[in-house]
């Protein structure tokens, strides 16, 4: 990396950094920048990348079936008109029910039969039955038809109990990354930049 | 009166600065997990192919790149030729960057002992497409070199041509790894991941659909162990031991002054409740 | 029509793309395909709207006078430098395109990540309060994984790491795969509330 | 013959029976994807459940329980309203609008925009996804307009401000910072962007009510936020906070749908314990 740029990161990566201590026009300044940097990134990226291989190449190569999406994308535009608003919402409505229709058996597979099969595959041990309770206690904790008094009560605790050490250790074991991303910013600023790392 | 956080913004960067300018040299145990992806290296033969995916965004490159540059730095001194890749945009540069780098510190020569194919969007696809041609999937390397005008192209057509996949990632992709390469080719796969995702492969590494995972800074420290050759792995591990202490001791620090002010209450004396 | 149509196209295209998970006739594959395809444009198109409009925001305060017209004037500057580059130079690698990314974007990115080291930190110490034995589960667990995962807990004992593993592959992965199954049903009834029209707020009306 | 004889013999009967039964033979068409019957048998019952339940529901109005999370909106709002602060509502980065849990989330947005309507305290929206802005409009101006505001719709306020993850963050931050929300709902999909957000919130001394589908961010949402929504909460929201029975009804048709997992696994595991692996051959 260049002296020049080295420079630039170090000096936007402080004047980030800066907002822990308060918002202020060095935060300010570097937050707009990143906005400008990421939407103009975004634009070139999905014009090159989308918009133009995907629709305009194929509509100037003849291919009529790409008159749907430009249709579809146009209602989209057309939003810009205040007036004309309500027409987007058949692009909306295609995105919604395309993407409610998709999650369905995916979400099926991947968050209940699979997570179920696990379950189910191997009990025949302390640590399967531990799981077998935990898993059978977290489902009902969910039980929504009822309030939670009677045999519901007590179960719907054990599965509190599975939660929490769920959370906790999620939370202690995403610390780990986050701690390496400050770490890979301090080695960055002391020895990148102020040269202070020996090795 | 609220306690000003800003101090604990404080205490968190003393503890991973401090360490970092004055290493304290922590020991760092080797886990089980580690040494059977070290294991696995270790028993390739010299001349066995072994493709590095970078799967993964620029924003999580403190944790992956140690990682990455353990194994490589590993491979290479096997002798084990190696074919980088992306399958993610963001990890395109990065990835050609990390395997220049460690393939000129260990003097190894592009093309012969390793080549980098760059970027292809839509994974699944790139990865079903590599188990019958790689070539077909990547015409040419990052340099835009045909493929089979390199050496190694010429000698590495499919997965049947090599040894083991390494993914190097932060989310999802070594699943497709696993249910496309290693489901429908056998590929072997070892998953060289954050910290965050550790857990979530741990079941494809119980039903021996992953070779090994290797898991964050820490993992990347006790492989460095093993090679014998500390770097940025073992140099973060003073910091991030300090750093996890300090957020230890501040849930518990909490909790005395949260007590301490619950008695202060109880006992009739003014408190906040 | 500001209703019904909408509410029409949704229904089809939800049973379509829930039943072409299992068809593999070529002509359905294609045009589930084709249907992706359609969803990636009109994100785009959509984009671009969002995209106008920062724009246009950007340029209503730049035109006011003030302090704010200088950020403003920074973010239009961002969106002029990548658009330039981009389009006028490419954005294949060792364009200056790239360079603004890898020296510039990226690295902020990272940075605004890592605040996260900090965040964290403040909320352990004012989110972990042992009021009940629920939450000194909590914490119990956050402090067992905090410490042995790094070299100190394995300095308190060599069997922490044992016990780090199996806290994280039994019982935190039985709650797991509740709440995963929990969500499931969550996110399929709400689909099925969707594709039937039971649901309608992304169109803004909440009668049927 | 021994109980356990007689148990393994009912259940190898009744693995037998349900093998014919298995659609391999019945569809056998060639366009058919059989390995994935599992999922179409689970289509099949959650969407029967999930309509039968919805349609009883137009003559009965079922219970749900209290979830102290939704409760807590109306404090919320209020609270916004006192302090002249608006309230910001984020469905975070995770999620696009092809995503039921944004779907949800909308559907609880539409209740929000309502009250705090009626209250005539504003809702901020920044978004990274521009179709999540574009519905997001409609929810918002026609939730006004229904509490008779439709004057404290104002576009701005619910806009596209970057796709990048980050930069999103670190945009958010920066509102939060400056226009201080009294309320900040934190209702969506979320990664790594969640515990910025929560934080900051919480330091600017807004309220904050969280709830997301994502395992990892739950648990900074629980220790970060004032409520929490666990998971699948989020999706029994939005029935509990429109009142509507027929949405009410899905609630309930969800709560059959664990009973009848919850009898699966009891099932599949005996089964399992007596050497049969029907269901868990058939789940995995």
């Amino acid at each position: 990396m260049s002296e020049i740029g080295v420079w630039i990161t170090a000096l936007t990566t402080l004047a980030i950094y800066s907002f822990l201590y308060r918002d202020n026009p060095f935060y300010k300044a570097a937050e707009y920048l990143l906005i400008g940097l990421t939407v103009g990134y975004s634009l070139v990226i999905s014009v090159k990348t989308v918009l133009w291989p995907g629709l305009v190449l194929p509509l100037v190569g003849g291919d009529l079936a790409k008159i749907i999406p430009l249709v579809l994308g146009g209602l989209m535009i057309i939003r810009l008109v205040p007036k004309l608003t309500v027409w987007s919402r058949i692009p909306l409505a295609v995105i919604v029910g395309a993407g409610a229709g998709v999650s369905i058996p995916a979400m099926l597979k991947a968050r209940i039969l699979q997570q179920m099969g696990a379950t189910v595959g191997h009990v025949a041990s302390l640590n399967g039955i531990i799981m077998l309770v935990g898993v059978i206690a977290t489902v009902m904790y969910f039980y929504f038809s009822r309030e939670q008094k009677g045999i519901l009560q007590p179960v719907a605790k054990i599965g509190t109990w599975y939660m929490m050490i769920f959370f906790g250790a999620t939370f202690g074991y995403t610390v780990m990354s986050r701690v390496s991303l400050l770490i890979g910013r301090m080695e960055f600023l002391l020895g990148d930049w102020l040269h202070l790392l020996g090795g | 009166m609220r306690f000003d956080r800003r101090y604990i913004f404080l205490a968190i960067a003393v503890a991973v600065a401090v360490p970092m300018l004055f290493p304290i040299g922590l020991p760092v145990a080797v886990t089980d997990e580690t040494r059977q992806v070290y294991d696995r290296i270790e028993n390739l033969a010299p001349g066995d192919v072994v493709m590095f995916s970078f799967d993964h965004e620029a924003s999580s490159l403190p944790e992956v790149r140690p990682l990455a540059e353990a194994v490589l730095t590993h491979c290479f001194r096997r002798g084990v030729k190696v074919i980088g890749l992306a399958l993610f945009a963001e990890g395109a540069a990065v990835g050609y960057d990390i395997l220049k780098d460690v393939g000129e510190r260990e003097d190894k020569t592009y093309g012969e002992d390793y080549l980098y194919l760059g970027y292809r969007p839509q994974y699944s696809a790139a990865i079903l497409g590599m188990g019958e041609s790689i070539a077909e999937v990547f015409p040419a390397d990052y340099d835009q070199t045909p493929y089979e005008e390199l050496p190694l192209g010429q000698r590495v057509k499919s997965y049947a041509d090599i040894e083991l996949v390494v993914s190097v990632a932060d989310g999802s992709l070594p699943t497709y790894w696993v249910e496309y390469a290693q489901a429908r080719y056998g590929q072997r796969i070892v998953a060289a991941l954050t910290a965050v995702m550790v857990t979530a492969y741990n079941p494809y590494l119980e039903a021996g659909q992953l070779d090994g995972i290797l898991g964050g800074l820490k993992g990347a420290a006790e492989y460095e162990k093993l090679l014998g050759q500390p770097a940025a792995g073992t140099r973060g591990m003073d910091a991030q031991s300090l750093a996890h202490l300090t957020i230890a001791i501040l849930i518990i620090l909490g909790n005395i002054i949260a007590f301490a002010r619950w008695r202060r209450g109880k006992s009739g004396k003014e408190g906040d409740a | 029509m500001r209703t019904r149509l909408p509410v029409i196209i949704c229904g089809v295209f939800g049973v379509f793309m829930a039943a072409q998970y299992f068809i593999t006739a070529e002509p359905v594959t294609a045009m589930y395909r084709a249907v992706l395809d359609w969803m990636q444009i009109i994100f785009v198109c959509a984009l671009l709207v969002g995209i106008l409009n920062v724009i246009l925001r950007q340029l209503k305060s730049a035109a006011r006078p003030g302090p704010d017209r200088v950020y403003a004037g920074i973010a239009l500057f961002g969106i002029a430098l990548m658009v330039v580059l981009g389009f006028g130079w490419g954005i294949g690698r060792g364009s200056a395109f790239l360079w603004v990314f890898n020296n510039v974007q990226a690295p902020m990115q990272t940075t605004v990540f890592s605040l996260l080291a900090f965040y964290v930190a403040s909320a352990a110490y004012r989110g972990f309060r042992a009021r009940h034995f629920e939450s000194a589960l909590l914490i119990a667990a956050a402090l067992i994984i905090l410490l042995g995962r790094v070299p100190i807990g394995e300095m308190i004992s060599s069997h922490v790491p044992a016990v780090v593993s199996w806290v994280l592959n039994v019982p935190a992965v039985a709650a797991k795969r509740a709440i995963l199954i929990g969500i499931g049903l969550g996110m399929t009834a709400t689909a099925i509330k969707v594709i039937a029209g039971l649901e309608r707020a992304y169109l803004g009306s909440r009668t049927r | 013959m021994s109980l356990t004889g007689g148990v393994k013999r009912l259940t190898a009967i009744i693995g037998a029976v349900a093998l014919a039964a298995m659609p391999k033979t019945a569809f056998a068409a060639d366009w058919f994807a059989v390995e994935r019957t599992p999922e179409l048998v689970a289509v099949i019952i959650c969407t029967i459940v999930v309509l039968i339940a919805v349609l009883t529901a137009r003559n009965r109005k079922f219970y749900v329980r209290p979830l102290p999370g939704l409760e807590a909106i109306d404090d919320a709002l209020g609270r916004s309203t006192e302090m002249g602060a608006p309230v910001m509502y984020i469905t975070g980065w995770g999620g696009d609008l092809a995503r039921p849990t944004t779907m949800a989330s909308l559907a609880i947005l539409s209740s929000v925009a309502e009250k705090s309507a009626a209250f005539g305290t504003p809702i901020l929206f920044p978004s990274h996804d521009p179709v999540i802005v574009s519905a997001a409009q409609d929810t918002i101006r026609e939730g006004y307009t229904s509490a008779g505001r439709p004057d404290l719709y104002r576009a701005d306020d619910i806009t596209f401000v970057t796709q990048s993850q980050l930069g999103y963050a670190a945009a958010v931050d920066g509102m939060m910072a400056r226009r201080k929300p009294g309320a900040v709902f934190l209702l969506g999909t979320f990664e790594g962007e969640a515990l910025i957000l929560a934080e900051t919130a919480h330091s600017v001394g807004a309220v904050q009510i969280g709830g997301t589908d994502s395992t990892i961010q739950l648990s900074f949402f629980l220790v970060a936020c004032d409520y929490t929504l666990i998971g699948e909460e989020l999706f029994a929201a939005s029935g509990y906070i429109s009142g509507d029975p027929l949405i009410l009804g899905a609630v309930r048709g969800q709560d059959i749908l664990k009973i009848i997992i919850v009898a699966t696994l009891v099932i599949g595991v005996v089964l399992g314990l007596f050497g049969n692996d029907l269901i868990s051959g058939w789940l995995n």
